[in-house]
């Protein structure tokens, strides 16, 4: 039933918090039309949303939202230090990771996240999901960074969406 | 409250939309129904605005109950509703004539149709030049979707010119409107005359570089050389109903002209006054030389009758250029006459094409035609009245507007084209029509008679020549009146601008 | 009323033959006949009034903006010209009857027959000039459709088209004459014109006037230099010939010189115009008369001989020259309508009308031959028979006049001349055809004709006869009534009697016979001597030049209009240019006395980025893409500054309408090539930047000088009752769906047109599917990237949200149905780009076409709603509303208006785009098939 | 301020025109959206420039002339319309002539093209 | 205005321009295309943000009320970027372009264009 | 304090925008074009967004906000093209 009115709550609740964030008002009338367009605009996109896995921790996704959050603010630092060195300082790289996320949703994730964090970006997904090609923009040591994007981003993600 | 002054627009409107709505979209049955519905109750209004008119009131309707210089009013005066009358019969023709097959071409052609019907329409009954400018574009947007109606290399090939000089055109069109807000800070065609005439000496020049833009972008549309190079193409490569209504088109342009520099940069705008009669004058005679060398080059029935429409262009653009109440009443029964006319010839060379076989409408040795009588005497009434010989309408229009030439410092020149061309015509229109229906080669033909409801759409159209010619009087008298109360528009524009609104104000 | 009966009887008559071609022959002739019979005894019902001079007329006004008046005039000219319409075309519609083979259609002859009559009858009896010009040109029409009666022979339209050619010219050049006249006089009333005669001869425009008026009697009446096209007429059937080109048409030349003669005549221009084209006439047709082996050619030519023998009399200008020019028209139709009767005979019962061959016919039809002789006889002038007496008449006046001072006396000379060839012609025509041997290789045996094809040339060699022998009865009072009704006033004296003694014309008529004689019994030597002058066929001739002044046409008309949209576009910007420059240069001061903006260096710079990107674009232009992303800068910065010069809304749409633009231009860029070929020349590229930079300097120089001049607008209305009248703070949204809201409403108009028109366009397009980009590379295979696809998915219902917003907000703040729409138009786009059309088309069901139509219908209903408030279209309607708990809110009628907008933006956009997509996808080739290769 | 305004007004129709004037549809679809540029920015200054002060109620003491605001905003849509039509057309054009030239003849020599029609079906 | 705010408010302003600047600089200066990838993407976001942040802080105090809808564009950037980063240069391995000498693992670029599993 | 730190801000954007526009001239490749094009859609909204606080009004936010989202879907749009050459399929 309840899965009826809201077929995503995440959605739902992200709406509500959109509308009341767009109009920057608490008022009643805006709760109400929030309360309408969250119920109502998920139902009308409802069929145009494939299949995903869901949160199940979601304090463990609020957490690693902050993470992201400094990691952010740090990587842009660095690249900022980075680009004011003389290019020949710099040592890019390609780097191969191996995935063991599944699904598309938390893949995309933890892509995105890669690019918004220190020095790499994530450049392209395998046909099979099962590697993510990233490059990085200064690279010490392969290893290291591989895995320290796995025990940082991707061991989160993995309890976050449960699989 | 009358709300018939907006009836003709919406009408169409309303059964475009209905048309793109089920039921109605479903059938193409159902879809001429509501096209003919929608058609007859248009002309229906419109004649009722005319009887009403026949009393000398013109009607002002205030959309949004807005007082006159801010919102956008339609002023219906004799001018806009013969016009729109004229828009009405001759979509009725061209409407009949598709029914028999041609609307099967492509998808859309009855809500196409109607909308441009409603473009044209807005265009003659619009008392705002923005709102025309708007018009314009809903015409013309709907013209080009008609004109590429059931396919072909030509009608693409054609489209292309003619849309891309079109965007110009309406490039221009924006340009001159800037210009004019700039200037006179209004855009009520009567507010702009008022305002004018107070113009200060600084800005004089300024609008009138707007006044001559305007020039150019009617000339466009009206086809006036040398902005004609669009029209022999463009009409003689359009499906047939489409061209016939196209043949209101060009007077789109002409009708704009009258409107816009007589009310506003008339006999009383001052400095600017008569700013374009200059450039008109040679553009006229122009037209009419480009468009008789047209017809004698033409090698087809329908490349000389859109070269014919070319000619009667220039002859209605030497009307105007002329600018007295006399030239402009025999302008606008020449508009009449040949916008019927040149609806019909099109339709005509549809249908004799239709009956050739191969050679279609070439002049060149073909087959028999089947219904060879019927079209025979179609094309003889029509020629005739298009080549300005008597005894159909064309001769009236031509003499009307010699005569009123007379004694204008152009009267030479006028009289020169015009009768030349008129001549000219005689012998295209003559070897062109014998080519057609009497060299004819062994070649057995095919058993098609003509469909009923085309032939009936050609006479119908045609019909209106000799009417024209029976009633002239009435229709000069009515034309006169029109032109009248134009030029009396330019004398006191005010009277368009009501002082409190017709209808209650505003809360 | 009787009066117009004689316009209306031949009107009806065309309708006769019509209903009755399926009736037999005789009867349809019969039927057709009865309307001019019965015309012809109404007018002699009248005969007894008009012979006393008395002028009968009566009019209805008709067309009073063009002075056409429907009007009939009678007197004693008239008179005579009816008769002779009405009595021939009684005969001719007999004679035809035998005439025409059961081929031909009897009902479309008679139909065209009865049209030219209708005609004829109008441009005699009008008593407004215009309306006899109005029945001028329809005899030239109905001329056109009788010559080529025979439409399948190339000869008859040939000649058709000649004949109407010239006469058309002739009647145009006649217009403007009377339309003249009309000027001068201050009416186009017959009445008042003729009696203005001295004021139009001292008006400026008298040379003109006499000019026009006679090149249109001089082209009717076949005279020189316009006579060619009477001989290619004949190919016309033989009673067209007898009634047309004898007694009728052409006549009506002469008619409109004698109509016209009290106001046109009496000065040195007339007489010397006139008389020498007459003379010139009159010698020239004689002498080519006795050359012509075909009959009816002779017969044609010496029809031009007598008509400028006519015109010769009237250019003479003597009352008593006027008398005898009337009367050569009476005798003239009689005995030349038989001729040709006859000759029409011979040649229906002989199937010859070559005098080469034809020989001896006496033998074979002695009756026929007997009249065919008499009314040679008095073509020739012979004595006792009509021809004589005018021609003696005619012979006199040449004498009589003195206008050419000493060297007067070559008129006569020159009239005698003429008179040898018309007795030589005449003789030929006798002697060749019904003697001088046997016949040639005929192609049938001869006989005499059915007993009622003969009739009417007995009926007319009898008049012949008639007048010949006892003029002073027959014809005398006609003669005199038409006579002073042309001269329009007292008949001077003359005798008709046969016998006025031993005088000069009679001395002249005997020196005329014997030397036709002479002339024919040497014929031979003649002949000899012309074939040295082979004759030019004047039907080749005028074709051929017709054919070169076509070719002409065509070449010129292929020059100027040579299907170059480049050169249409730049012939645009030169006229735009033309009318601009003028009061451009006549601005004497470009800036204004508004306090202009101060620069900053950040509009400045964006200034600059914007001028480098247009560049860019511009020099780029050939490589596409590149061009596509130069003209997003421009679009970019253009609404930056918009949002700088307090546009807010602007900046919104033109950012949103940028974006969708460039995914539309993307996707024609993938079907188009991707380069621009290299195809303009130097020149070319020099001419084009010189003419745009011209423009865009004009559109600069103006653009400047009204943004720095103080302006007084309407719009502090607009400001004032946005609130209070529209309901909603956002001043530019109320305009657009209160104020002119009507605006709004063609504009969505148009959107939905577009989308329709766009979608009609795509069906059945057939497009070039590229395998690769422009460097031959194969696409990627990866055809929807993952993670696109579902930030995509995710981004979703976020852009819905906030087109929601957009649009709830517009009234009062920046925002609006159009924009909303486009948000979410580019939001659904966006998910056709990231998850494909086929995800899209399973998944969203909606019928786009019909949201388009919902949306413009629910926008027409907001403003048809107010009609049940008694308020004109469009008016809007708002109101504050209270709930508990939610609060004070607005309901307007603007906003159901807005929605309208909305559903027909994203329809309109939807339409466009997800149709494209539809079309192209299912005719892709696949990729990886390629690859493999 | 208002001469570099009118300056670059000036040059987008210059660039807007030059386009227009090339002889493939590509360049003249792109001219054109350029020309609607120029013609709106043009029509925009009718009204005059000001800065910051919006024609929204309550934002500012005066406001910006908000009529030829709405005149743009019409002319931007129906703009918009027109080049999607003509966009299309142009696609239209090179299905139906096989070549993207305004006159649907090939003058130039276009290589691509014919590469691409071998392709097409 | 409070002083600190003021303050507080110009340096996230210049601190986001400051990043926004350097971005664009990142983007003439880096030799190849990925590597210029890096720079807009990352240090505009971190920029904007300052430039939202300050904007919120400051319009909430101008207004007296909190203004938090700066913070949707910042969503939007945040979920956006990364995408369109990762489609630039799903494209720029599509081109081939080229790529900076130094770079290790260049075989991988190939690899990843195919979208193939690395061979190792 | 504020003003000049914004006007400063503004130069910088400005500056940025020019350089921008420079690697959009310079390519060598369509997608450094590209970039060089998203790269200014974020560029403007902080210029838009700096005006509206140097000018003191919210009223431009929906422009940024506009940006932001379109910006995206046409940079997406860029990409797609010159990876399918149809953006729709």
């Amino acid at each position: 039933m309840l899965r009826r009115i809201f077929p995503m709550p995440t959605h739902s609740l992200v709406l509500f918090i959109v509308w009341l964030l767009l109009n920057q008002s608490i008022a009643p009338g805006h709760l109400l039309l929030a309360l309408i367009f969250a119920l109502l605009i998920p139902i009308l996109v409802g069929g145009m949303q494939a299949e995903q896995p869901h949160i199940r921790r979601p304090i463990k996704a609020v957490i690693y939202f902050l993470r992201v959050l400094v990691d952010i603010i740090v990587a842009n630092i660095e690249v900022t230090v980075q680009l004011m060195r003389p290019v020949k300082y710099l040592q890019p790289a390609f780097v191969a990771i191996p995935l063991e996320l599944t699904g598309d949703f938390p893949i995309t994730v933890l892509a995105s996240t890669i690019s918004l964090t220190p020095g790499t970006l994530s450049a392209e997904v395998s046909e099979d999901k099962q590697w993510l090609y990233v490059h990085a923009l200064h690279m010490k040591d392969e290893t290291t960074l591989v895995r320290e994007i796995k025990k940082r981003y991707e061991a989160p993600l993995l309890e976050i969406f449960g699989c | 409250m009358d709300h018939l002054p907006i009836l003709p627009i919406l009408i169409p409107m309303l059964a475009a939309v209905l048309m793109l709505l089920p039921p109605v979209a479903n059938s193409l049955e159902r879809q001429r129904v509501v096209a003919f519905i929608a058609l007859l109750g248009l002309v229906g209004v419109t004649i009722e605005l005319l009887i009403i008119s026949l009393s000398g009131s013109i009607q002002i309707y205030q959309l949004g109950n807005w007082q006159a210089p801010y919102g956008i009013v339609l002023v219906v005066d004799r001018l806009a509703i013969l016009m729109v009358l004229l828009t009405g019969v001759l979509a009725l023709g061209a409407l009949l004539y598709s029914t028999a097959g041609d609307d099967r071409g492509g998808v859309f052609f009855y809500p196409l149709f109607m909308l441009q019907v409603m473009g044209i329409s807005g265009a003659f009954f619009t008392g705002d030049i923005f709102n025309l400018f708007v018009f314009f574009e809903v015409l013309l947007l709907a013209s080009y979707a008609l004109l590429i109606h059931a396919g072909g290399k030509q009608k693409t090939q054609a489209s292309l010119h003619y849309l891309i000089l079109n965007l110009i055109g309406s490039s221009l069109f924006l340009f001159a409107l800037g210009i004019l807000y700039g200037t006179l800070g209004t855009l009520n065609i009567a507010d702009m005359a008022l305002k004018v005439r107070e113009l200060p000496e600084a800005e004089q020049q300024l609008a009138r570089i707007g006044g001559l833009l305007l020039l150019i972008v009617f000339g466009l549309k009206s086809a006036m050389f040398p902005l004609h190079f669009w029209l022999t193409k463009t009409y003689s490569s359009a499906s047939a109903p489409v061209a016939a209504l196209f043949a209101i088109m060009t007077k789109v342009g002409i009708y704009s002209i009258w409107r816009i520099h007589t009310v506003v940069f008339g006999h009383h705008a001052g400095e600017l006054a008569n700013l374009i009669q200059p450039w008109l004058w040679p553009a006229a005679i122009l037209t009419i030389s480009a468009g008789t060398l047209g017809a004698l080059a033409s090698q087809s029935l329908r490349q000389l009758v859109s070269n014919l429409v070319i000619v009667s262009v220039g002859t209605m653009l030497s009307a105007v250029a002329i600018n007295t109440v006399q030239a402009t009443t025999a302008g606008l029964y020449y508009l009449i006459h040949s916008t019927l006319v040149t609806g019909a010839l099109f339709l005509l060379a549809d249908a004799i094409a239709e009956q050739r076989g191969k050679a279609s409408d070439r002049f060149v040795r073909a087959r028999r035609m089947t219904s060879s009588l019927p079209l025979g005497i179609a094309f003889a009434i029509g020629i005739l009245s298009m080549t300005g010989l008597p005894p159909f309408s064309g001769f009236v229009g031509k003499v009307l507007v010699l005569q009123s030439s007379v004694g204008a410092a152009q009267m030479a020149w006028v009289w020169g084209a015009v009768l030349i061309a008129s001549l000219m015509s005689v012998i295209a229109a003559s070897r062109g029509g014998s080519t057609l229906f009497w060299r004819i080669s062994s070649e057995t033909n095919e058993k098609k008679i003509i469909a009923k409801p085309k032939l009936f759409a050609i006479y119908f159209l045609l019909s209106a020549s000799p009417l024209l010619v029976i009633f002239g009087g009435q229709v000069s008298d009515f034309t006169s009146q029109a032109a009248l109360q134009l030029y009396q528009l330019g004398v006191q524009p005010e009277l368009l601008l009501p002082t409190t609104p017709s209808l209650g104000s505003p809360e | 009323m009787d009066l117009f009966l004689l316009l209306v009887l031949p009107l009806v008559g065309i309708v006769v033959p019509l209903l009755a071609k399926s009736c037999s022959r005789t009867l349809c002739a019969f039927l057709t006949a009865i309307a001019p019979v019965t015309a012809l005894i109404l007018l002699l019902t009248m005969s007894q009034d008009l012979l006393d001079g008395v002028v009968l007329s009566s009019s209805l006004s008709w067309i009073p903006a063009m002075g056409m008046d429907l009007s009939v005039r009678l007197d004693g000219l008239v008179f005579l010209f009816l008769i002779l319409i009405f009595g021939i075309g009684a005969l001719v519609i007999l004679y035809a009857r035998y005439y025409l083979s059961p081929d031909d259609s009897m009902g479309r002859f008679y139909c065209y027959f009865m049209m030219f009559m209708s005609a004829m009858v109008g441009v005699v009896a009008s008593g407004n000039i215009i309306q006899m010009w109005f029945f001028w040109e329809l005899t030239s029409i109905s001329s056109f459709l009788l010559i080529s009666f025979w439409s399948s022979r190339t000869d008859a339209r040939k000649g058709a088209r000649m004949a109407l050619t010239v006469t058309g010219a002739g009647g145009l050049a006649l217009l403007a004459g009377l339309l003249l006249v009309g000027q001068v006089v201050g009416s186009f009333d017959l009445e008042t014109v003729l009696n203005s005669g001295d004021a139009l001869r001292e008006s400026g425009e008298y040379p003109f006037i006499l000019v026009l008026v006679l090149l249109g009697a001089f082209t009717k009446s076949a005279q020189f230099p316009f006579h060619f096209w009477l001989p290619q007429a004949m190919a016309a059937p033989t009673p067209v010939s007898a009634y047309l080109h004898s007694a009728t048409m052409v006549k009506a030349g002469i008619f409109l010189m004698a109509r016209f003669y009290p106001v046109l005549s009496g000065t040195e221009m007339w007489f010397l115009i006139v008389s020498l084209t007459g003379l010139c006439t009159f010698l020239f047709g004689a002498y080519m008369a006795l050359f012509k082996h075909d009959l009816k050619g002779l017969l044609a030519y010496s029809t031009i001989s007598h008509l400028g023998l006519i015109t010769l009399l009237f250019g003479l200008d003597t009352r008593l020259a006027t008398v005898a020019a009337i009367f050569h028209v009476i005798n003239h139709a009689t005995f030349k309508a038989s001729l040709f009767m006859a000759a029409g005979i011979i040649d229906h019962e002989s199937g010859s009308r070559d005098m080469r061959q034809l020989n001896g016919l006496w033998k074979y039809m002695p009756y026929t031959a007997t009249l065919a002789i008499i009314a040679a006889a008095s073509m020739a002038g012979v004595p006792l028979l009509n021809g004589f007496l005018s021609k003696e008449m005619f012979f006199n006046e040449t004498l009589d006049q003195g206008s050419l001072g000493s060297l007067s006396w070559v008129i006569p000379v020159l009239a005698t001349l003429g008179g040898v060839f018309s007795v030589a012609y005449s003789t030929r025509f006798i002697h060749d055809v019904f003697f001088n041997g046997e016949p040639v290789n005929l192609p049938k045996t001869p006989h005499e004709p059915p007993r009622y094809m003969k009739l009417p040339v007995e009926i007319l060699v009898g008049c012949c006869l008639l007048v010949g022998i006892v003029p002073g009865l027959v014809v005398a009072q006609l003669l005199n009534a038409a006579s002073s009704a042309s001269l329009l006033g007292p008949v001077p004296y003359y005798s008709l009697a046969i016998w006025h003694g031993f005088n000069l014309p009679l001395m002249m008529s005997f020196v005329a016979m014997a030397g036709g004689f002479f002339v024919y019994y040497n014929r031979r030597t003649l002949f000899h001597f012309q074939m040295q002058f082979p004759e030019p066929d004047s039907k080749v001739v005028f074709e051929r030049w017709v054919q070169r002044a076509i070719k002409a046409c065509r070449f010129g008309h292929a020059y100027i209009e040579n299907g170059s949209l480049q050169r249409y576009i730049f012939l645009l910007l030169l006229a735009t240019l033309a009318v601009t420059v003028t009061p451009l240069t006549a601005l004497q001061q470009t800036s204004g006395l508004k306090p202009q903006l101060p620069m900053d260096a950040a509009s400045v710079t964006a200034a600059i980025l914007l001028v480098l990107s247009a560049v860019a674009t511009v020099i780029w232009n050939r490589k596409r893409l590149v061009a596509l992303l130069m003209l997003s800068v421009v679009g970019l910065i253009v609404s930056i500054a918009f949002a700088r010069y307090s546009a807010p809304d602007l900046a919104l749409t033109q950012l949103a309408v940028e974006v969708v633009t460039v995914i539309l231009l993307m996707l024609a860029l993938f079907f188009l090539p991707q380069q621009t070929p290299k195809e303009s020349s130097p020149r070319r590229l020099v001419r084009d930047i010189g003419i745009s930079a011209l423009v865009g300097g004009v559109i600069g120089t103006v653009n400047y000088a009204m943004m720095t001049r103080p302006l007084e607008t309407i719009s502090d209305f607009f400001v004032a009752n946005s609130k209070t009248g529209g309901g909603g703070t956002n001043v530019v949204n109320v305009i657009l769906v209160d104020f002119r809201g009507f605006d709004t409403l063609g504009e969505i108009t148009v959107l939905g047109i577009a989308a329709i028109a766009i979608y009609k366009l795509i069906v059945g397009m057939r497009l070039y599917m590229p395998s690769g980009d422009e460097y031959g590379r194969h696409w990627s295979t990866d055809t929807y990237p993952m993670v696109l696809a579902v930030i995509s998915q995710i981004l979703l219902p976020l852009a819905l949200l906030v087109s929601v917003y957009i649009f709830l907000r517009g009234h009062n703040e920046p925002g609006g149905g159009f924009i909303a729409g486009l948000i979410t138009g580019v939001a659904l786009i966006q998910q056709y780009i990231a998850n494909g059309v086929g995800w899209m088309k399973a998944r969203v069901h909606i019928n786009y076409q019909w949201m388009i139509g919902s949306g413009l219908l629910i926008a027409a209903f907001t403003g048809v709603g107010s009609w049940f408030f008694d308020k004109p279209f469009l008016t809007s309607w708002f109101d504050y509303f209270k709930w508990p708990w939610v609060g004070k809110f607005e309901l307007a009628s603007a906003m159901l208006f807005d929605l309208g907008v909305y559903l027909t933006v994203v329809g309109a956009t939807m339409l466009i785009l997800a149709n494209l997509g539809t079309l192209t996808t299912s005719e892709r080739p696949d990729e990886r098939v390629l690859e493999d290769q | 301020m208002e001469l570099i305004y009118a300056a670059c007004v000036g040059l987008l129709t210059t660039c807007g025109i030059f386009l227009t004037l090339r002889g493939r549809t590509f360049p003249v679809v792109v001219g054109l959206t350029m020309l609607s540029y120029a013609v709106n920015l043009f029509l925009f200054s009718s009204g005059r420039l000001v800065v910051n002060k919006p024609a929204v109620l309550g934002q500012s003491e005066t406001y910006a002339d908000p009529l030829p605001q709405a005149l743009v905003l019409t002319a931007i849509v129906i703009g918009f319309a027109m080049t999607a039509f003509a966009v299309i057309l142009a696609m239209r054009a090179r299905a139906d002539l096989g070549n993207d030239h305004v006159d649907g003849q090939d003058f130039g020599t276009d290589q691509l093209a014919d590469k691409d029609k071998e392709k097409s079906k | 205005m409070p002083f600190w705010v003021e303050l507080i408010g110009s340096i996230l302003i210049l601190l986001g321009g400051f990043f926004v600047l350097m971005g664009s600089i990142g983007l003439v200066k880096m030799p190849d295309f990925y590597m210029r990838l890096h720079t807009p993407t990352k240090a505009t976001t971190l920029g904007m943000g300052a430039i939202l942040i300050a904007s919120m802080i400051l319009v909430s105090v101008n207004q007296n009320g909190l203004s938090a809808h700066e913070l949707l564009i910042s969503i939007f950037l945040f979920i956006t970027a990364p995408v369109t980063a990762m489609m630039m240069a799903k494209t720029g391995l599509h081109y081939h372009l080229k790529i900076h000498k130094g770079t290790l693992n260049r075989d991988l670029a190939d690899i990843a264009k195919q979208r193939q599993p690395p061979n190792h | 304090m504020l003003e000049i730190s914004l006007m400063i801000a503004t130069a910088m954007v400005m500056v940025s925008l020019v350089l921008n526009v420079w690697r959009l001239f310079r390519g060598p490749d369509k997608p450094d074009r590209i970039l060089a094009l998203d790269t200014m859609y974020i560029n403007s909204i902080a210029l838009i967004l700096l005006f509206g606080l140097f000018m003191g009004t919210a009223i431009y936010f929906e422009a940024a906000l506009m940006i932001a989202m379109l910006g995206f879907v046409s940079t997406a749009a860029l990409c797609k093209y010159l990876l399918r050459g149809d953006i729709i399929e």
